[in-house]
């Protein structure tokens, strides 16, 4: 049973409390209807299924109901990290010894920016 | 070959059973052959026997990373049915079931097919509906099956709590005679022998790095023991399926998951049918040995550790001892996980591919070991005359573009 | 020493038994006595009780081994009544009390004189490994019957036939460091640990701590070890921030440091849990340990040697026979023969030297050994034989001579003239295994280490092993090297230990061991009496060459081939003498042949332990709508939806009942059905999921997740929707009702609510976190009650203050107002085609409401129905229930809902891409179609398969299935949903459904709209 | 308010102003399972606080913390997984995602505690639900209540792991639950109504050992 740090509650909790909801980062094209069937179909059913470092999204179902990312090793179910939907890995089949924490940073400086004007609210 | 009987065993021990022979050789690999099948596990055998038994083609190699069978061949519930519920599906897995019903005669390999029936639990009215729908299916596809009630599973299993006032009501279950539950291992020693008897070459230990392909055409594989050429290659290599397809440079569409099993101590015999429920959700049987196998869930995430999480154990045993509370003292003796390389659609794929040559028997899910003899025969049928099968051709990759799914997930979530 | 009277093996002291408390048992049907703190093993070899079971294949006398959880032979059957039966016990790990009841597993009519041993001897001869693939093949037809013969040979003990009166429960534990295994490294490791502050939980499988140092011979600070064992858990008993769990077993490490430890509360007080203050307490218990960091202190196994005949009873480890001297004051025959590969088997013949029994021999395979133990053996005089072993055990219910002779180990031969020595006990010691399973469960594959000539584990990270669990025999480093790695595991946690002071222990001079798993004898191996190397499943020596030589090469297929390591002690005393073995035949090194892979459980668990309380009632949680006593108070029958408890129909008595007869379920459907359509009814639909929406972007997000449109929807209007996966399958429906510009109320179908607030979830936060809006469950604030039928208005009108007319609150209309003086919204919807207003209050004031309404309604005929008659009611009129008439493979054009679809809306919303792909847009699909039986008397069964042509041989080409069917009061007829290739175009063809009674039905493909196709009453 | 956004929301008073019958969402548990005495022996005891006012907010934290400053006179919980309450202790925030937080105050006053914090909120981004009649609160207390607990939910209730002031929601047997201290010896758990007397039967299941009482 894993042990998962969920970012937004910013703790570790067990498994029992989250969903696994597949890979991550999977964009729905942004104009569906200029896809082809085999572009669609990609979308809808193509999936990375890598032996080793792997981007999923899980969800904190019974807890703050927050998706997230989570790299984990698919072979050592070892998790290297969680980070916000939005953000990008520190750790990848590239880089499994994880890349510099400024870099990643700077990437996510942007997704970041995004969240805190959502989150603080905005007086209109 | 040797050939096996209750008269040789007699023979072999008056000389102390020092003159068997070897069940397979271990030869050096070739440096061509006509045909490569990547996985040397139930299926891959099978495809190979059936290569060189029905087609006349006998240079053929199966490579294994590992050691013969060793993979969900050797970690699954042995159940055997038909009783799908697609009449796609069902014709697949019951070209198998009659495969399966001659097969040790044909293998000289006593596989332990025991025909002692297995039962799908309904406990709601959904499950219920869901329940005379396929049997109705497999009635009219030629396939036995009947809808029983309460007290007609009572009597096939007086053991297990059918009252009114369990949580969740046993409303009635679908029955299928035919089915049952093999020696699993077996399965893949018996085709290893006949096809290694046959002329195919069993090379255990061989693990593929690499695909050789040049103009979109695969001629070839890169091993750790050197390169192996070929003209076609089949893989079939369930959990691995992705990986390898990632070598030749295209996707699938398969994730693959842990799948765990437990069984308990060996008891004298007290279950002699399969019993399965989707909705309390656990699956047993027992075996000539006397151990109650019991099917766990399907874990949500990929997993090639096999190994799952242990909530779904927990759940597993809450539902067995639920479906059968004298259980309850029973003692569990050991857990374990296959991967299973499951499609969106939870149906096996058996296809060509982007690359020409190079075809790809894969995403049995739960279902594989069942489908060992079917898909075998289909799948060499495939690779010897390079065109799909009719029962495999709608099992083509292109249905996840076309939108041509055959939905045993959506339609009944009849796994396992 | 000389004996306890009736207790022929018991020394008359020593050991760690209460001998002031006697206690009764009975083995096999026969009386025995043992005191308190004896194992039942202890017991029976107390009384010298020698054959304990009968093995599984063979059928041969089996008798006690070991002493712990590597016992293969002393499984028993459990329990004086039926339902505390428990199969398979280990007697070795079984404590003794009073009253205790058990039986061999085997053995017909007793173990003593078994009648399959016959079998066993002349038939083991054609019994090798596989036989049973090489034969009964033959007629293809007789399978079945070999295998009902085979079967009866099946099993060890036998399921209970009754419930089990005892529960079991789970306690989830957290701590920094887990500590498994009380041993030296162990206690020395937790106390480390506890001092430093950090939370400890030290476990460990016996009745009481201390592990091997219960019955060492050392000294520790100059005195018994067991003395300082007491000083160090009496300290951590103490401390608060430690948990000791004595009988507690760690029998699976799963991901992260998710240990099982399975605790073991009343099993040594009788066959069920006793009685505490009236309550019984759970039988064993589960804790689900989530650690820090985890060091396993889980000592070694000894290897028995394997040589000829090594199975007979009498032939033991080295080591038992020390810890039953020790520990229980057994000394389990009179004359012993020792055959050893090392220095510390010694101890068997020194202890049992002490005990005043005659040591014949000690056996040594080693040339010239010359440890310390081995001098003191000499200076007693006792006679040590170098460079020879045990080659072959005499005797058949036990042990009457050893034949030993000089061997070459290296060569695999034996090289001298063999003597036989007689005695009664041979011991036996081939070195010490690492218990390395629980490393092994983690995936981390052990690698072998010629130094110790054992597998040691391979740790992940925060992992710890010490003292013998890694290869650390000796007693000063095995405590050391607990104090090192608690320090180690604490500062990974960023936390720092002061080593405490460990206790002074004599250091003590051992000679090397030898390599000596299988002994030679003068036959060759498949020639020469069985040498047995898994005792459980009878697996020999030769049954592992014999694999060999039939191309099984690696370790796995040898074990599968033979069942080496299946048993229930999962090969902790043969797996690693059946690598040797194979890899002698095979030419090879142990580690070349593979490695051994442990899987949970290290020792068996009961079912129930792992299901804790999730059982009986408890099982799945029931969940009830806030009116559910009314409805068990009025009789409904309930049906399960999910995890809800709905009701189904209210059977109600009959009017010409005698004794209180109820209406049969058609009937009562019938009655409610009727009572609708003329009069009016009432549901409870309070389980349908309500999500709360708000946000400025709300009405952009349905428009994007439904199929139909919603920027007009007027404030105080309601609108039907259909949710699609993005594959364009439907797959949740509801109606959803706009409270305000930037407020709506969505509903899912019960089954479906969780599902479709995650969906919603995924799809905000994952796709479009701009958009502004959020959603809250209210599913359970809200309970709605459904009023329906003609006579609707009227009752309604007596108890609300909204104006009910029928222009000023239309249908698909919502109102808020009181109703029986609640606030309420009101909701003009129609699941049933008739008027009919849903009734939304706040949960807690539901029975008033429902009362109220009763309490006007009787004149109006007001009718309770359940899910049945509102599955009646909405089929005829064509309504869908997502999930039964559609099944993941359905669009909503598949169902003819076209106009619940927004082709024209600017975003393509979820599904609509789907919608266009080759297969969606095929004409032939199954389309959703009502089906009128030609004979109206017939209701068709659900799920019954559709054909064109009845006539046509099996396989029949199948064009679609019922999905709904039932008999409609309001038709006098049977009719039925179903979905049918091309249906939509072949309305008025007749199709047939063929049964499994024979009978084909014929049926008319009609508009699935049945009554009122017009949609007129619901608009009154 | 302002006349536009009133019609943004669709919010009015879900209690009577007559005097209506109410039923607990532990009505049925009390009914059929009953309540077993609390006696010396006791050593956990269970007592629901029934009818209080459940109130869900949406939003920034900011805004939201200013606005029920405001209006309850004490701030949002800062820090994930942590709870705020007024002097008296009867009124509660709690954090439950970094949008949402739940306010529990005395039964009867989430209504005008609703319309006071949008008036406040005026037109900032924000959501309040009012979700009273889903759930219930119960308080357990006793020596062995976090033993109770640890049997119930994999999440710690140590007290280094759970102090005082904290609240998460988590896992309790098969349903969920929000678990909150908010004082040294006291538990209070948040129930689904709908789950409500599942959670009750099981805590009384496991609390047999210690003799658990239910007060009335």
């Amino acid at each position: 049973m894993f042990l998962i740090y969920c970012p937004y509650c910013e703790e570790h909790r067990e498994e029992e409390e989250f969903h696994p909801k597949g890979q991550a980062h999977i964009a729905r094209p942004a104009d569906p209807e200029a896809c082809s069937d085999k572009e669609w179909g990609d979308y809808l059913f193509f999936r990375d299924n890598p032996r080793g470092i792997h981007h999923e999204l899980w969800v904190h179902a019974v807890g703050c109901r927050k998706f997230f990312n989570v790299t984990r090793n698919t072979v050592s179910y070892e998790i290297l990290e969680s980070y916000r939907v939005g953000e990008q890995p520190r750790f990848t089949a590239e880089h499994p010894e994880g890349r510099p924490v400024e870099t990643v940073a700077a990437e996510n400086v942007t997704a970041k920016a995004e969240v805190v004007e959502r989150q603080e609210g905005v007086k209109a | 070959m040797q050939r096996y009987s209750g008269f040789g065993l007699a023979k072999h021990t008056l000389s102390h059973h020092e003159n068997w022979e070897r069940q397979w050789r271990n030869p050096t690999p070739k440096k061509q052959y006509d045909v490569i099948i990547v996985g040397g596990g139930g299926h891959g055998l099978a495809t190979a026997y059936y290569l060189a038994k029905e087609h006349g083609i006998t240079n053929v190699a199966v490579v294994e990373k590992g050691w013969l069978g060793g993979g969900n061949t050797a970690r699954n519930t042995t159940i055997v049915r038909s009783n799908y519920l697609w009449d796609e599906s069902a014709a697949l897995y019951e070209h198998a079931m009659k495969l399966w019903e001659g097969l040790s005669q044909d293998l000289n390999y006593n596989v332990m097919f025991s025909q002692r029936g297995v039962m799908n639990l309904g406990h709601t009215l959904q499950d219920m509906r869901d329940i005379q729908r396929r049997v109705n299916a497999n009635r009219l596809n030629g396939i036995d099956g009947e809808v029983l009630t309460p007290e007609q599973i009572q009597e096939i299993v007086p053991i297990m709590d059918c009252s009114k006032n369990a949580r969740y009501p046993i409303l009635g279950a679908s029955w299928q005679p035919r089915a049952g539950v093999a020696r699993h291992d077996a399965v893949a020693w018996g085709y290893a022998r006949a096809a290694d008897a046959l002329g195919v070459d069993l090379l255990q230990n061989t693990e593929v790095t690499g695909f050789k392909i040049r103009d979109g055409r695969v001629y070839g594989v890169h091993t750790n023991r050197g390169d192996i050429e070929a003209k076609t290659v089949g893989c079939v290599a369930a959990g691995n399926s992705g990986v390898l397809a990632g070598m030749a440079g295209f996707r699938l569409p398969l994730e693959s998951h842990p799948l765990q099993a437990l069984v308990s101590e060996p008891l004298k015999p007290i279950l002699d049918t399969v019993v399965m429920s989707n909705h309390v959700h656990g699956y047993i049987s027992q075996t000539d040995k006397g151990d109650l196998v019991i099917g766990a869930g399907i874990d949500g995430y990929n997993g090639y550790g096999q190994r799952g999480s242990y909530p779904t154990v927990e759940h597993t045993l809450q539902a067995i001892v639920e479906m059968f509370p004298i259980f309850s003292r029973v003692r569990m003796n050991r857990q374990w996980g296959g991967i299973v390389d499951t499609c969106p659609d939870a149906c096996p794929i058996l296809s060509a591919t982007p690359v020409k040559g190079l075809f790809f028997n894969c995403g049995w899910g739960t279902g594989g070991f069942k489908a060992t003899p079917g898909s075998g025969h289909v799948f060499a049928w495939t690779l010897a005359k390079n065109q799909a099968h009719p029962l495999a051709a709608p099992f083509s990759i292109d249905r996840f573009h076309t939108g041509a799914l055959v939905d045993e997930h959506g339609a009944a979530g009849v796994a396992h | 020493m000389s004996q306890s009277l009736n207790q022929p093996n018991r020394l008359n002291e020593g050991g760690r038994i209460d001998r002031s408390r006697r206690l009764t048992f009975t083995f096999n049907g026969k009386r025995y006595q043992g005191h308190a703190g004896d194992t039942l093993a202890s017991a029976l070899l107390a009384n010298g009780v020698d054959i304990v079971n009968r093995s599984f294949k063979y059928s041969r006398p089996r008798g006690i081994v070991a002493a712990g959880a590597e016992e293969p032979n002393a499984l028993v059957q459990l329990g004086s009544s039926e339902a505390a039966q428990v199969p398979n016990v280990r007697a070795t790990q079984q404590a003794l009390f009073d009253g205790l009841v058990a039986r061999s597993t085997n053995g017909w009519p007793n173990v003593q004189r078994d009648a399959m041993s016959l079998v066993g001897k002349l038939g083991g001869r054609f019994m090798p490994p596989g036989f049973y693939y090489k034969t009964f093949m033959a007629p293809a037809s007789m399978w079945m019957t070999y295998e009902k013969f085979i079967r009866k040979g099946a099993g060890l003990g036998r399921s209970p036939m009754e419930r089990d009166p005892d529960s079991y429960d789970h306690l989830n534990q957290h701590c920094d460091l887990l500590v498994i295994g009380a041993g030296p490294a162990g206690l020395a490791a937790a106390l480390t640990a506890a001092r430093g502050g950090a939370r400890v939980i030290l476990c460990d499988e016996q009745e009481e701590l201390g592990g091997s140092l219960l019955d060492s011979r050392e000294l520790l600070d100059h005195q018994p070890a067991a003395q300082w064992v007491q000083r160090v858990v009496e300290e951590l008993a103490g401390l608060d921030n430690v948990t000791l769990l004595p009988r507690t077993t760690a029998n699976g490490y799963h991901d992260h440091h998710f240990v099982t430890l399975h605790e073991r509360r009343t099993e040594h007080l009788g066959e069920t849990a006793p009685l505490v203050d009236g309550v019984r307490p759970s039988r064993s218990r589960m804790h689900r340990v989530r650690a820090g960091q985890v060091l396993l202190a889980t000592g070694a196994h000894e290897r028995p040697l394997v040589y000829a005949g090594n199975d007979v009873p009498g032939n033991l480890l080295a080591g038992a026979v020390s810890t039953y001297i020790r520990r229980y004051g057994v000394v389990s025959g009179d004359r012993l023969v020792l055959s050893t590969s090392n220095d510390h088997a010694y101890r068997a013949a020194l202890d049992w030297d002490d005990a005043g029994r005659e040591v014949v021999a000690i056996v040594d395979a080693r040339q010239a050994p010359d440890g310390e133990l081995v001098e003191q053996a000499r200076a007693r005089g006792i006679r040590i034989i170098e460079g020879t072993a045990v080659i072959e055990a005499k005797g058949s219910s036990r042990v009457s001579g050893a034949r030993v002779a000089t061997i070459d180990a290296q060569a695999f031969k034996v090289t001298g003239q063999a003597e036989t020595l007689p005695c009664d006990t041979i011991a036996s010691s081939g070195g010490y295994s690492p218990v390395i399973h629980l490393a092994s469960h983690t995936g981390a594959r052990p690698t072998w280490n010629d130094e110790i000539l054992g597998f040691v584990p391979s740790l992940l990270k925060g992992v710890h092993a010490a003292g013998s669990a890694r290869g650390i025999h000796d007693l000063a480093e095995g405590l050391a090297d607990g104090v090192a790695k608690a320090c180690e595991a604490l500062a990974a946690l960023g936390r720092t230990a002061q080593a405490i002071e460990l206790p002074q222990v004599d250091a003590r001079r051992e000679g090397k061991a030898c390599a000596l798993y299988q002994v030679p004898h003068e036959k060759p191996t498949l020639r020469a009496p069985k040498q047995f190397v898994d005792l459980q499943n009878d697996v020999t020596a030769a049954a592992i060459e014999l694999a060999t030589r039939e191309g099984f090469e690696s370790i796995e297929h040898v074990k599968r081939y033979t069942a080496m390591g299946f048993g229930t002690d999962q090969g902790k005393l043969g797996n690693i003498n059946g690598m040797a073995i194979a890899a002698r035949c095979l030419n090879k090194s142990i580690p070349e042949v593979g490695t051994t892979v442990f899987r949970p459980n290290y020792t068996p668990v009961t079912f129930g332990a792992i299901a804790g309380r999730h059982c009986r009632d408890l099982f799945d949680p029931e969940r009830y709508t806030a009116l559910h006593q009314w409805h068990v108070e009025n009789g409904a029958e309930f049906e399960d939806v999910g995890q809800w408890k709905r009701p189904w129909y209210f059977p109600q008595v009959r009017p010409d009942a005698v004794n209180g007869e109820r209406e049969s379920m058609a009937e009562a459907v019938a009655r409610e059905c009727l009572a609708v359509r003329e009069k009016v009814g009432i549901l409870d639909a309070s389980t349908l999921g309500k999500i709360d929406i708000q946000g400025p972007d709300a009405r952009e997000f349905l428009a994007r997740i439904y199929t139909n449109k919603w920027e007009k929807l007027a404030v105080g209007k309601c609108r039907y929707g259909l949710m699609c996966r993005d594959d364009g399958m439907l797959m949740d429906d509801g109606t959803t009702s706009c409270l305000g510009e930037n407020h709506f109320l969505m509903t899912t179908t019960t089954g479906g609510a969780a599902g479709v607030m995650e969906w919603l979830e995924l799809w905000h936060q994952t796709e479009w976190p701009e958009l502004d809006v959020t959603f809250t469950s209210v599913t359970d604030h809200w309970a709605t009650m459904t009023v329906t039928g003609p006579e609707a208005r009227k009752l309604l009108a007596e108890i609300t203050d909204i104006d009910l007319a029928r222009d000023s609150f239309k249908f698909m209309d919502w109102r808020e107002g009181r109703v029986a003086d609640m606030p309420a919204r009101v909701f003009r919807i129609s699941f049933t085609g008739e008027l009919a207003y849903e009734i939304n209050v706040q949960a807690n004031y539901a029975l008033h409401v429902w009362k109220t309404l009763f309490k006007h309604g009787e004149k109006y005929g007001l009718t309770p129905y359940g899910t049945e008659t509102m599955h009646v009611l909405r089929a005829e009129k064509g309504f869908i229930i997502a999930g039964q008439d559609s099944d993941g493979s359905v669009t909503p054009e598949d169902l003819g809902m076209q106009w619940a679809v927004g082709y024209d809306k600017p975003y393509s919303w979820v599904g609509k891409r789907a919608l266009s792909r080759s297969d969606t847009r095929r004409t032939d699909r199954k389309q959703l179609v009502g089906l009128r039986p030609k004979d109206p008397s017939v209701v068709l069964e659900e799920g019954a398969q559709i054909v064109f042509d009845p006539d046509h041989a099996i396989p029949m080409p199948m064009v679609g299935h019922v999905t709904s069917s039932y008999y409609s009061p309001t038709l006098k007829s049977g009719f039925a949903l179903a979905v049918l290739k091309g249906g939509h175009s072949r309305m008025g063809e007749t199709v047939y459904l063929p049964m499994a009674d024979g009978k084909t039905h014929a049926a008319e493909i009609v508009s699935p709209i049945f009554v009122d196709p017009k949609g007129e009453r619901q608009h009154v | 308010m302002s006349e536009q956004t009133a019609t943004w929301f669709n919010l009015y008073d879900a209690r009577p102003e007559a005097e209506v019958p109410a039923e607990s969402p532990l009505a049925w548990s009390y009914h059929r399972t009953g309540r077993p005495a609390v006696s010396q022996k006791s050593r956990v005891v269970l007592r629901e606080r029934a009818m209080l006012g459940h109130l869900i907010l949406r939003g920034g934290a900011i805004v939201l913390d200013e606005a029920v400053r405001q209006v309850l006179g004490f701030g949002l919980p800062g820090r994930p997984n942590t709870l705020t309450h007024d002097d008296g202790g009867e009124r509660s925030i709690q954090w439950l995602s970094p949008d949402e937080w739940l306010v529990i105050v005395p039964g009867g006053e989430e209504f005008v505690l609703e319309g006071r914090l949008r008036e406040a909120l005026g037109d900032a981004h924000y959501a309040i639900v009012n979700v009273s009649g889903g759930q219930t609160l119960i308080e357990i207390e006793g020596e062995m209540a976090r033993e109770l607990l640890m049997k119930s939910t994999p999440y710690d209730v140590h007290p280094d792991a759970f102090p005082v002031g904290k609240g998460v929601t988590t896992v309790f047997a098969k349903a969920n639950l929000i678990l909150r201290r908010p004082g040294e010896e006291r538990w209070e758990l948040v129930l689904r109504r709908s789950f409500a007397d599942y959670c009750y039967r099981w805590i009384l299941d496991a609390g047999a050992a210690y003799t658990i009482g239910v007060e009335s």
